[in-house]
């Protein structure tokens, strides 16, 4: 009978870190073809030309470098500053009534698919519908006009910064909880008003949660396909202009992988190398940070 | 007698939790004012009720009248047209554990308190930061640490270092919220020196546990039990001939 | 039970057997005058024990206070715990000058004792009252202690006024007695003092000295 | 007193544009997909037929591809996740703990394009050569196993997102796991249970936290479109075997916006879009008042 139950407990022992291989055999298994494909595929050529048409040799993908670090500026540019904001309200002003709300809308919204949050984008701002709403064609201010967009980098940028913002917000909110209370009263009582606290006590007292909070959301975006291809659609040229579509390596991923081009499928790998070492130089340098205790 | 703070019929909740009941009480300025009593008893409410922080905490609430006769500022601190952030840049707060800025350097620690005042210049900070380092008895050990974390210094000149933040700014009453409870002796005699010297320039309010931390430097004490004031008077009467059974049994340990 | 109360306890039981020892010394020093008695020894050994004692509650006290920081009643306590012990070694002292006196003139039975019988008979009660006073915190006796006060100052008074009155006829009679008498107003005082610092353990307060 | 008035209503207007935007969100995705529920009513959700080119649109099997899809990922992924959460939290040393789990975030980090890629051009090829043609040559005479066989389809992509899903349940399980007061874990081991006996009273002291990482894991696979979209194959039809290739909700979309020829057929997309915004939003609403209800419930036992 002690015998059997043993036994059962070694299986299960076994079983389980079964389960970890399991778990982690993919992960390995994907960086191991990235590398060995990435590695082989790469070269300075790759990373600073434009792209060739199969076949032609030389053929680069410079310009979805650019547009990701573009989308990714730009997104950050509008979404990290919102989040941090909501990030701010849903913390330090927990007590009013309508932050409850506000972090449980940021919770559904973050969990919310990218597609979606790309057909929305796509319906507002890149068909313009957000105008028609209120019956009018293009908002003018002046001499410069907001209309719809069309497939264009400005349209893309704000489909990933609707992303970061839940992100930001969360994690923001979770690094201000740690400010101590004791550090917001003592700003408090020597007369400081309540908005120069936070701004300048608990945004600096948290200044590493902060960083953590932009870096998670910015892994998050740079690697994201789904919404683009419906608000940027994609380019093979150099940036022009915000109006205009624009490249980025996530799409370029997406269509050289279909495609039934070996020089193509190459050139997808390496992006993906590329994608991945931002990805794990992102996370390893948090692991960092956090481990040397410079970010609370 | 000289009153600068006067208190009249204050209540207080936390929460739904009445934790004030009726405090009045004069604080004489220039003069050590002691707040004792065991804990629980609302001598750190009745403090924050002082500089008009206890209201902060969701949920809570005061009524009553706190007169405030400083040299800005005349009037009742709970008055609706009054703003409690002006009223706390009349009072500097010292709290339980000593909660230096971390992020911030020892001398921005005390810098800040000048800034939020509009006070731009760069010369006239460094000097009111020098001369509150030395009145707070700390420029001799950090003034080759002067850049450093705030958090880097000991526990007794973290203190010091927050009494320095608390006087920088010139307030004229100096609240101080059980300062030395998480403090060594050295440390805890070295504050109460500090306090005896600070109350030539400033009123002097302080919550403590420790009965004869209050019997050795304050002038005026308060022994307050229940969230009401049980009895005030000069320390020595109280210490000696307490009136009230209470404050009795209290101070000789007598109790519970 | 506080840590200080066993001190206090120790301090107590020492003044009993300092009001004890002193009102006996006091007792047995009257006797040694009405009946010519020899106890000089006695009494001067008992007058050593008394002022080893005060020394010994003035040890205690000071430990007290530096151990425990005593405040308020306790505070109050044990600095009347020294001036009492000083009282009491001060009965012992005066038992014995009064020793001295029958030293000094030898048998005086056969002098007018009718004052000093008066007289000792107050001072008697005086001190049983303040130390009664003392064990019981009683306010009622300490009060009475110090009104029979003034009756023995009267008597110590009136005698002194008598004797410049009418020539003393016996000299030595005369001069013992007023010596005697003395003494026997001295402890009476010391005797008030004692009731005074009960009033001050009670309440705090103090009487203005007269 | 003014400066923090300011400054909350500053919070205040960027918080509520952000609720208003995403009611906007399910506001314009109906408004966008309206003129094909006037067309065709329930019949674009209950249909089969799929022609941009005479204007016929319905989703019956595409739906029927996301669940058959979600499905597939949650049962391979669910009881490797749960033994994955236990071994991590209860079994591993403390000092590799954190490189675990390091490892199994890093899983949720990859791109979901990358998953893609490594699906098209790893994954299919090796699930078609080792274990779809060896099933098939074995169990032909089973209906289901029949058909052409391409590597692609619902089944690779069931097994695809269960990858992705992995570190999502696992993360979520394991937290509940650490949260549980030590009390409970102790009493189960103090009544003398073997590791399997524990692991059974910790799950079942957590599974609604369970159900809710499951509910997630679910939100994640169904709104999972590009990795989806390179290995299902693309057809608007039912399956008739395990094989078979298919749509997903979002494959469908992500595969057919770029190309759509009218805008009926890019109203058919955005009504697609709408069925999957309110099929993911009741999971998710569900999901998040659990996760709420435990925690708070796990924080006051605590």
């Amino acid at each position: 009978m002690i015998k059997k139950i043993k036994l059962y407990n070694i299986l299960f022992v076994a079983i389980c870190s079964l389960a970890l291989i399991i778990t982690l055999v993919p992960l390995i298994w994907i960086l191991a073809e990235v590398i060995a494909n990435g590695i082989s595929a790469i070269s300075f050529s790759l990373l600073t030309n434009l792209p060739a048409p199969p076949g032609i040799p030389g053929g680069g993908i410079g310009n979805y470098i650019q547009g990701t670090i573009i989308l990714s500026a730009v997104a950050s540019l509008i979404g990290f500053p919102v989040g941090l904001l909501m990030g701010i309200f849903i913390s330090e002003y927990r007590e009013h009534k309508f932050a409850p709300v506000v972090r449980f809308f940021v919770d559904v919204f973050a969990e919310f698919p990218a597609i979606v949050i790309g057909i929305f984008v796509y319906v507002i701002i890149v068909r313009g519908d957000i105008f028609k709403l209120f019956g009018i064609n293009a908002l003018c201010l002046g001499s410069i006009c907001i209309g719809p967009t069309g497939f264009s980098a400005i349209a893309g940028s704000i489909s990933l910064a609707l992303l970061m913002i839940p992100i930001v917000t969360k994690s923001v909110e979770e690094a201000l909880n740690l400010v101590p209370t004791s550090i917001k009263e003592a700003a408090l009582a020597m007369g400081m008003p309540r908005w120069r606290m936070v701004l300048t006590i608990s945004l600096s007292y948290a200044r590493g949660g902060l960083i953590l909070s932009y870096i998670l959301a910015l892994s998050r975006i740079a690697g994201e396909a789904a919404p683009l291809l419906l608000t940027v659609l994609g380019s093979f040229y150099w940036f022009t202009s915000f109006y205009d579509r624009i490249g980025a390596l996530p799409l370029a991923i997406f269509t050289y992988g279909l495609s039934p081009y070996e020089d193509y499928r190459a050139q997808a790998w390496a992006a993906s190398l590329l994608l991945i070492l931002v990805v794990l130089i992102l996370n390893i340098a948090l692991r960092i940070l956090i481990e040397r205790r410079m970010i609370r | 007698m000289d009153i600068i703070i006067d208190v009249k019929n204050l209540n207080a909740w936390y929460g739904e939790k009445q934790v004030l009941y009726n405090v009045s009480l004069q604080i004489p300025r220039y003069n050590i004012t002691a707040i004792i009593g065991p804990s629980g008893c609302g001598k750190t409410t009745f403090l924050r009720c002082l500089n008009r922080l206890h209201e902060l905490t969701p949920g809570n609430r005061v009524e009553g009248e706190i007169y405030f006769y400083g040299k800005n500022f005349k009037g009742n601190i709970y008055d609706s047209k009054v703003d409690p952030v002006e009223i706390r840049r009349h009072m500097g707060m010292v709290f339980q554990k000593p909660n230096p800025f971390p992020m911030l350097s020892v001398y921005d620690n005390v810098a800040i308190g000048l800034k939020i005042n509009g006070i731009r210049d760069k010369k006239k900070i460094d000097e009111i930061v020098m001369d509150s380092l030395k009145k707070a008895y700390l420029l001799d050990e950090v003034k080759d640490a002067l850049h450093k974390s705030g958090a880097s210094l000991s526990g007794g000149q973290q203190q010091r270092l927050c009494i320095a933040r608390a006087i920088a700014y010139n307030p004229e009453v100096i609240l101080l919220d059980e300062p030395t409870s998480a403090l060594d002796p050295v440390a805890t005699s070295k504050i109460e020196q500090l306090l005896v010297e600070l109350k030539r320039e400033y009123t002097i309010v302080i919550v403590t546990h420790n009965m004869q931390q209050a019997a050795r430097i304050a002038d005026y004490t308060a022994f307050m039990y229940l969230g009401k004031l049980i009895e005030f008077a000069p320390t020595e009467e109280l210490f000696e001939t307490p009136k009230n059974e209470l404050t009795e049994r209290y101070i000789t340990g007598k109790f519970g | 039970m506080r840590l200080i109360d066993e001190g206090l306890a120790r301090l107590n039981s020492k003044i009993i057997r300092m009001a004890n020892l002193s009102r006996e010394t006091v007792e047995l020093a009257v006797r040694a005058y009405l009946k010519n008695e020899r106890l000089t020894e006695k009494i001067f050994n008992n007058s050593e024990t008394l002022r080893i004692l005060q020394d010994e509650v003035s040890e205690l006290a000071v430990e007290l206070i530096a151990r425990y920081q005593p405040v308020a009643s306790d505070l109050r306590y044990i600095k009347s715990c020294m001036e009492i012990a000083y009282g009491f070694s001060r009965f012992g002292r005066y038992a014995y000058d009064i020793m001295q006196v029958l030293e000094v003139f030898g048998d005086l039975s056969s002098c007018d004792q009718t004052k000093i019988i008066k007289a000792n008979d107050i001072v008697h009660k005086m001190i049983n009252l303040s130390i009664e006073a003392f064990i019981n915190k009683d306010l009622a006796k300490a009060e009475e202690v110090d009104k029979m006060d003034d009756d023995i100052d009267d008597i110590y008074e009136s005698h002194l006024s008598n004797l410049i009155k009418e020539k003393p006829q016996d000299l030595r009679c005369a001069v013992s007695a007023t010596l005697i008498l003395r003494y026997l107003e001295r402890i009476a005082d010391h005797a008030s003092y004692i009731a005074e610092a009960v009033l001050y353990i009670v309440k705090g307060e103090r009487r203005p000295r007269k | 007193m003014r400066g923090d008035k300011i400054f909350l209503y500053i919070l205040l207007f960027i918080s509520a544009l952000f609720v208003v935007i995403v009611f906007l969100l399910g506001f314009e995705l109906y408004r966008g997909s309206s003129s094909i529920f006037d067309i065709f009513g329930f019949n674009f959700i209950l249909s089969s037929t799929w022609d941009p080119v005479r204007g016929v649109f319905g989703i019956a099997p595409v739906i029927l591809g996301s669940f058959l899809t979600c499905f597939i990922a949650l049962i391979l992924a669910i009881p490797v996740a749960l033994l994955t959460s236990y071994f991590i939290s209860e079994l591993v040393p403390s000092r590799l703990k954190i490189y675990i789990t390091s490892l199994v975030e890093l899983l949720a980090a990859v791109p979901s394009v990358v998953y893609g890629l490594w699906g098209i051009l790893v994954l299919v090829p090796f699930l078609r050569d080792n274990i779809y043609v060896p099933l098939q040559s074995a169990f032909y005479f089973l209906p289901g196993f029949g058909g052409a066989i391409t590597g692609y389809g619902i089944l690779t992509a069931g097994i695809l997102l269960a990858i992705m899903i992995l570190p999502t349940i696992t993360s979520i399980t394991k937290e509940a796991i650490e949260l549980l007061p030590a009390s409970i874990k102790e009493a189960a081991i103090a009544l003398g249970a073997m590791r399997y006996q524990s692991a059974r009273i910790i799950f079942t002291h957590i599974k609604l936290t369970i159900i809710a990482a499951i509910m997630l894991g679910f939100a994640r696979a169904f709104g999972e479109a590009m990795a989806v979209a390179m290995v299902i194959g693309g057809s608007h039809l039912f399956p008739n075997s395990i094989f078979a290739t298919g749509y997903t909700l979002p494959s469908l979309i992500v595969n057919e916006f770029t190309e759509a020829t009218s805008p009926l057929h890019y109203s058919a997309l955005i009504a697609a879009g709408f069925v999957l915004f309110v099929i993911a939003l009741a999971n998710i609403v569900v999901a998040r008042l659990i996760i709420y209800r435990t925690t708070r419930f796990m924080r006051l036992a605590i």
